[in-house]
């Protein structure tokens, strides 16, 4: 992938004016994905209830375009959502295997970023040691507020993004 | 019923099938078996007594008395009166008849001690791992020996 | 390869002259101009002869038309169930309305890996997607908006020809389900069959009474024989019939039973990603936008309506489209406040009430002929 | 999971963990088209081994594990493992404090109502009306807990021998605004749901859990209750204020899915009744026992039984003289009600369909069955 897209754009550099065709895909394509972010319903552990607030009348996520969708393929997020045990990290490990490629994972609470109060517990990892993580969000749980400003930093994070399409 | 009439009904009617049988508290019951009379005045107590609702069961370590306790908790609907059903069995050995043919809900309770504790019951109809992942290998975490993490591969 | 890449790619390949590809030209706009003087002489003539054929496939029953509709539904529907909810929906995205909400969401779609999945037929669920939003356009050309601004006016069969497109459907549904080889998928591309299977019979005995009343199949004529009273008032019955058979032929909430989030993830369309995903989701409107249309021209009197300003053509145009808006609010209303059926109940109410209410509606029309009311 | 061998001529389905409507669980249908002809239920997803890591903490510590069992009703399960300590430690609390208890968790249990008929509302199909409205009227609960103890879900509020600190100024007054107002909001729900034609359609007559199965198969919470039996901690055995305060143990005779949500809608009134009782009536007085956060225990062993809103919750803890427990079994009411669900299937003729309403008829609380 990363090759295909690098060789593409050695063709393009011949071409006069071809950046600014380039940038300006890769600005629509950000402003797409930006505001369209489809996290799918996973709910790992105990931040769920909370989960369910911001998606609720007072913080209504949906105001950033966040809807959360049903089935992994065409979702673009995992909000990995409290707790992540050893059965479950697994499982989370497939989701992002079978998710199309623009990808993010987000890590709600501080169980997934860093076991939290279940430090020494034998059945549970952090999410990093699974998947690739995007934003951390701490807390436990974290307040509605926290989670949209994670949700913002992921927006922003997109937005950054160059050579959409390829995660270097 | 009270609590202190049901106990010597239980000691009268299972004057030999069982070590001992006492009043924890209010509502509170307790029962040690002999392990030989294990099924028989489980049934007892369910036909008899009146413990019809299962509530759970689980395990307790004694590793210094080289022993491990099953209990189970069964309740009286009527009486509304709490029973602690428990079983000694040796730690190295661990071994006991399932009692899911007197209370099958405690099905899942023993899956669990099972794991967690590596009970053997013999008879259970359906022993698959049950809270831990598949592939552990880390041993039974609720027993006081157990240190650190558990393996997966 | 995703479209991202595909787009590039197309990119490179338009700008450049095939001999020149990869050194260094110059790219001007006088490629454009002489591109369109080196046309052949009779394109403006052709264009100038087919002109209101061609507005009509590209706006008004066309692809404009379908889009625009496809557009503000969705995004009508997400800030109308999100003002139900208490909520505000879409908002930050296209100052403050959220109108632009769809197009971020129809571009992320399209800019999206595809997945295809190991053991599925490539062909029937690559072709799915585009055929099942394609068929019911087809089916929304015969509907007339004026007199003279038909698409295609196939004359006396036109009823019989819009059940027949139409009715094909729910057959894509099934292959769809069938290729992607899911076992969520397989569920719902049967309960696809079942539901229409029960729901369309009460339609066509509906849609059959109409043609009576009118005496003709031609959708003109009926709309015609509505001038003075629409058919919803002597074939009261027919009109709720017809309207819940809509509602289940465009899997509208109450019986949205093939594609029930909370059962079956998403149905048929479970396994469809990025683009292909989108085209499902346009499916369900262009579905609904065709059947709503054809409830109005049976029931609710088509395009009649007074004169507005003297601009007949314009005014019936915009008396069907206020019916259609008025209908497609109601149907979205609805979705508030009713959970979904289960399938046996969907079952039960199709044959058990619908077609036997309909054959008795067949039996009125009858008599109302007979008795040479109409 | 090595699953069990899938008879001839049926469908085996995974239905999660990952699915809008399952939670953190995963259940594997046996179908034939859309018959379930039998459910089998593989938990252990959330599994974290809340008592082993109980075992390491101080009886102090120990709370903020044993809270995350079930987020929306921490002030329950707290209050089985602080009742616990404080019989076997021989604490006695003040008045006052096992007032405010009562109070705070007859509020969790509102809280955790809600959360299960708005999922109820959701698994029907109803998503848009009622499922979220739950959330808006859940954000007065949240702001009084916010307000009462710091924290929106996990408050950490009970200590042994009595409660973190007392009422903040004018806060009966905020109690009594909000129970007028959610009494108005579930008259709403109530008109809403229970009295939705279709919503009856999808409800009565679903699942049908005779009295004696209920029994026999262990079932515990609104899900007995449901079943018309009577049983109810708060009743039976009063903890906290329970013996002061006035209501009534909820029971339906109906014994199916219709009949376990009206259960948890009545149950939602008794709650309000009970915290304008609380809010009217709280006696005065010292709000904490001494007791110090560095306290040995002694060798005992106490079973405490509290009612929370998805059922009876046990806490069997045995201490010893070290400042930690030696062992700490939790009896947890949604793994009982669990294993009501997998039976319902060979009980009752189960439709896919009906699969959502059913599982969240019993209010699983996945957390809580897997500790």
């Amino acid at each position: 992938m990363v090759e295909e897209s690098k060789e593409l754009r050695r063709n393009f550099d011949y071409v006069p004016g071809s950046g600014a065709v380039y940038n300006v895909i890769d600005y629509i394509a950000g402003w797409a994905r930006k505001y369209s972010i489809w996290p799918i319903h996973l709910v790992t552990g105990c931040c769920g209830p909370e989960f369910m607030q911001t998606s609720g009348s007072e913080y209504d996520m949906e105001r950033l375009g966040v809807l959360p969708f049903a089935s992994v393929r065409q979702c673009d997020c995992i909000m990995v959502v409290g707790v992540l045990s050893r059965k479950m990290a697994l499982r989370v490990k497939y989701l992002y295997e079978q998710m199309g490629e623009p990808k993010y994972v987000v890590s709600v609470g501080a169980c997934p970023t860093g076991k939290g109060p279940f430090y020494d517990s034998y059945a549970v990892v952090a999410v990093d040691e699974v998947v690739p993580v995007d934003v951390y969000i701490p807390g436990c749980p974290p307040r509605p507020e926290a989670i949209i400003q994670g949700m913002m930093l992921l927006q922003e994070k997109i937005m950054k993004e160059k050579r959409i399409g390829v995660k270097e | 019923m009270s609590e202190e009439t049901i106990i010597n009904r239980i000691k009268e009617a299972h004057r030999d099938q069982i070590e001992s049988a006492t009043v924890m508290r209010v509502k509170r019951l307790s029962v040690v078996v002999k392990n030989e009379n294990f099924i028989e005045v489980a049934e007892s107590l369910r036909d008899t007594f009146g413990f019809t609702q299962p509530a759970a069961g689980g395990g307790v370590d004694y590793p210094s008395e080289n022993r491990m306790q099953m209990i189970y908790y069964i309740t009286n609907p009527e009486d509304k009166v709490l029973l602690t059903y428990r079983i000694n069995v040796p730690r190295d050995a661990p071994k006991l008849p399932s009692l899911t043919k007197v209370w099958e809900a405690l099905s899942f309770h023993e899956r669990e001690a099972h794991e967690m504790f590596g009970f053997e019951f013999e008879g259970h109809p359906n022993m698959i791992p049950f809270l831990l992942p598949p592939d552990w290998r880390g041993g039974h975490p609720l027993r006081k020996d157990f240190k650190g993490e558990g393996v997966t591969e | 390869m995703d479209a991202t890449l595909f787009l590039k790619t197309a990119m490179t390949y338009a700008l450049l002259p095939a001999n020149t590809r990869a050194s260094t030209t110059t790219f001007t706009l006088s490629m454009i101009t002489d591109f369109i003087w080196n046309l052949p002489g009779y394109t403006l003539e052709f264009l100038m002869f087919n002109a209101k054929p061609l507005l009509q496939i590209l706006i008004l029953p066309g692809l404009a038309f379908i889009l625009v509709f496809a557009i503000i539904a969705v995004w009508f529907e997400r800030k109308f169930l999100a003002r139900a909810m208490l909520r505000v929906g879409p908002y930050y995205c296209g100052k403050r309305s959220g109108l632009l909400q769809v197009f971020a969401d129809f571009l992320k779609l399209f800019m999206k890996e595809i997945i295809i999945p190991k053991d599925m037929n490539f062909l029937f669920f690559a072709s799915m997607p585009v055929l099942v939003s394609t068929l019911p356009a087809m089916a929304l050309i015969l509907i007339p908006f004026d007199q003279n601004w038909v698409l295609w006016n196939v004359g006396s069969v036109s009823l019989p020809m819009f059940f027949a497109i139409a009715g094909l459907a729910p057959l894509l549904p099934v292959f769809a389900g069938w290729a992607a080889n899911n076992k969520y998928t397989f569920i719902g591309a049967f309960r696809v069959a079942y539901m229409y299977i029960s729901a369309e019979i009460p339609l066509v005995i509906c849609a059959a009474s109409v043609a009576i009343m009118a005496g003709s199949f031609d959708l003109l004529k009926i709309v015609e024989a509505q001038q003075s009273m629409w058919f919803a008032v002597p074939q009261f019955l027919g009109f709720l019939i017809f309207f819940l058979g809509v509602m289940i032929e465009a899997e509208r909430t109450p019986f949205d039973i093939p594609v029930a989030e909370v059962e079956l993830v998403l149905g048929w369309r479970t396994e469809y990603s990025g683009i292909l995903f989108g085209f499902t989701m346009m499916a369900e409107y262009v579905l609904f936008q065709a059947w709503t249309l054809l409830f109005i021209t049976l029931y609710l009197g088509g395009f009649n309506g007074p004169v507005i300003l003297g601009m007949t053509t314009a005014s019936h145009i915009f008396w069907l489209l206020a019916k259609f808006a008025f209908i497609v609010v109601l149907i979205i209303l609805i979705r508030c406040v009713f959970p979904r059926l289960r399938l046996d109940q969907m079952l039960n109410l199709g044959w058990r009430y619908l077609t036997p209410l309909a054959v008795l509606n067949l039996v009125i029309v009858l008599g109302l002929k007979v008795l040479g009311v109409y | 999971m090595t699953e069990p061998l899938i008879p001839p001529d049926v469908m085996r389905v995974s239905w999660g963990p990952q699915h809008p409507m399952s939670g953190q669980t995963r259940i594997l249908l046996d179908i034939d088209g859309e018959r379930v002809h039998k459910i089998i239920a593989d938990l252990g997803f959330t599994h974290r081994g809340i008592e082993k890591i109980l075992e390491n903490r101080t009886f102090f510590q120990g709370v903020i594990p044993i809270e995350r069992m079930v987020m929306a009703d921490t002030a329950n399960i707290g209050l089985g493992y602080i009742t616990a300590i404080e019989e076997a430690l021989g604490i006695q609390v003040p008045e006052r404090a096992q007032w405010i208890r009562s109070l705070l968790c007859e509020m969790g249990r509102i809280n955790s109502h809600l959360y299960a008929f708005g999922l109820q509302a959701e698994a029907t199909g109803y998503f848009p009306a009622v499922f979220l409205w739950t959330t808006t009227d859940r954000t007065l609960l949240l702001d009084l807990f916010e307000e009462l103890t710091g924290a929106r879900w996990s408050y950490n509020f009970f200590l042994p021998g009595g409660v973190y600190k007392d009422f903040p100024e004018r806060f009966q007054e905020k109690i009594i605004e909000a129970v007028h107002y959610l009494r108005r909001r579930f008259q709403d729900y109530w008109d809403a749901m229970v009295e939705n034609a279709v919503f009856e359609m999808r409800c009565n007559d679903v699942a049908v859990l005779k009295p004696e199965d209920a029994i026999y198969l262990g079932a515990t919470g609104p899900v007995l209750r449901g079943s018309g039996i009577a049983m109810d901690v708060r009743r039976d055995e009063p903890y906290a204020a329970y013996g002061d305060l006035d209501f009534q143990v909820i029971t339906e005779q109906a014994c199916d899915v219709m009949a376990r949500t009206k259960v948890r809608f009545k149950e939602i009134g008794q709650s309000l009744n009970m915290m304008e009782q609380i809010a009217n009536e709280i006696p005065g007085g010292e709000i904490r026992a001494r007791a110090s956060p560095f306290m040995r225990g002694k060798e005992a062993e106490v079973l405490s039984r509290v009612e929370t809103a998805r059922g009876e919750l046990q806490i069997h803890l045995y201490t010893e003289a070290t400042p930690n427990p030696y062992r700490v079994k939790i009896n947890s009411p949604t793994l009982r009600n669990m294993y009501v669900f997998e039976r319902l299937a060979e009980l009752n003729e189960i439709l896919v369909a009906d699969i959502p309403v059913v599982i969240n008829s019993i209010d699983p609380w996945y957390l809580d069955s897997d500790r």
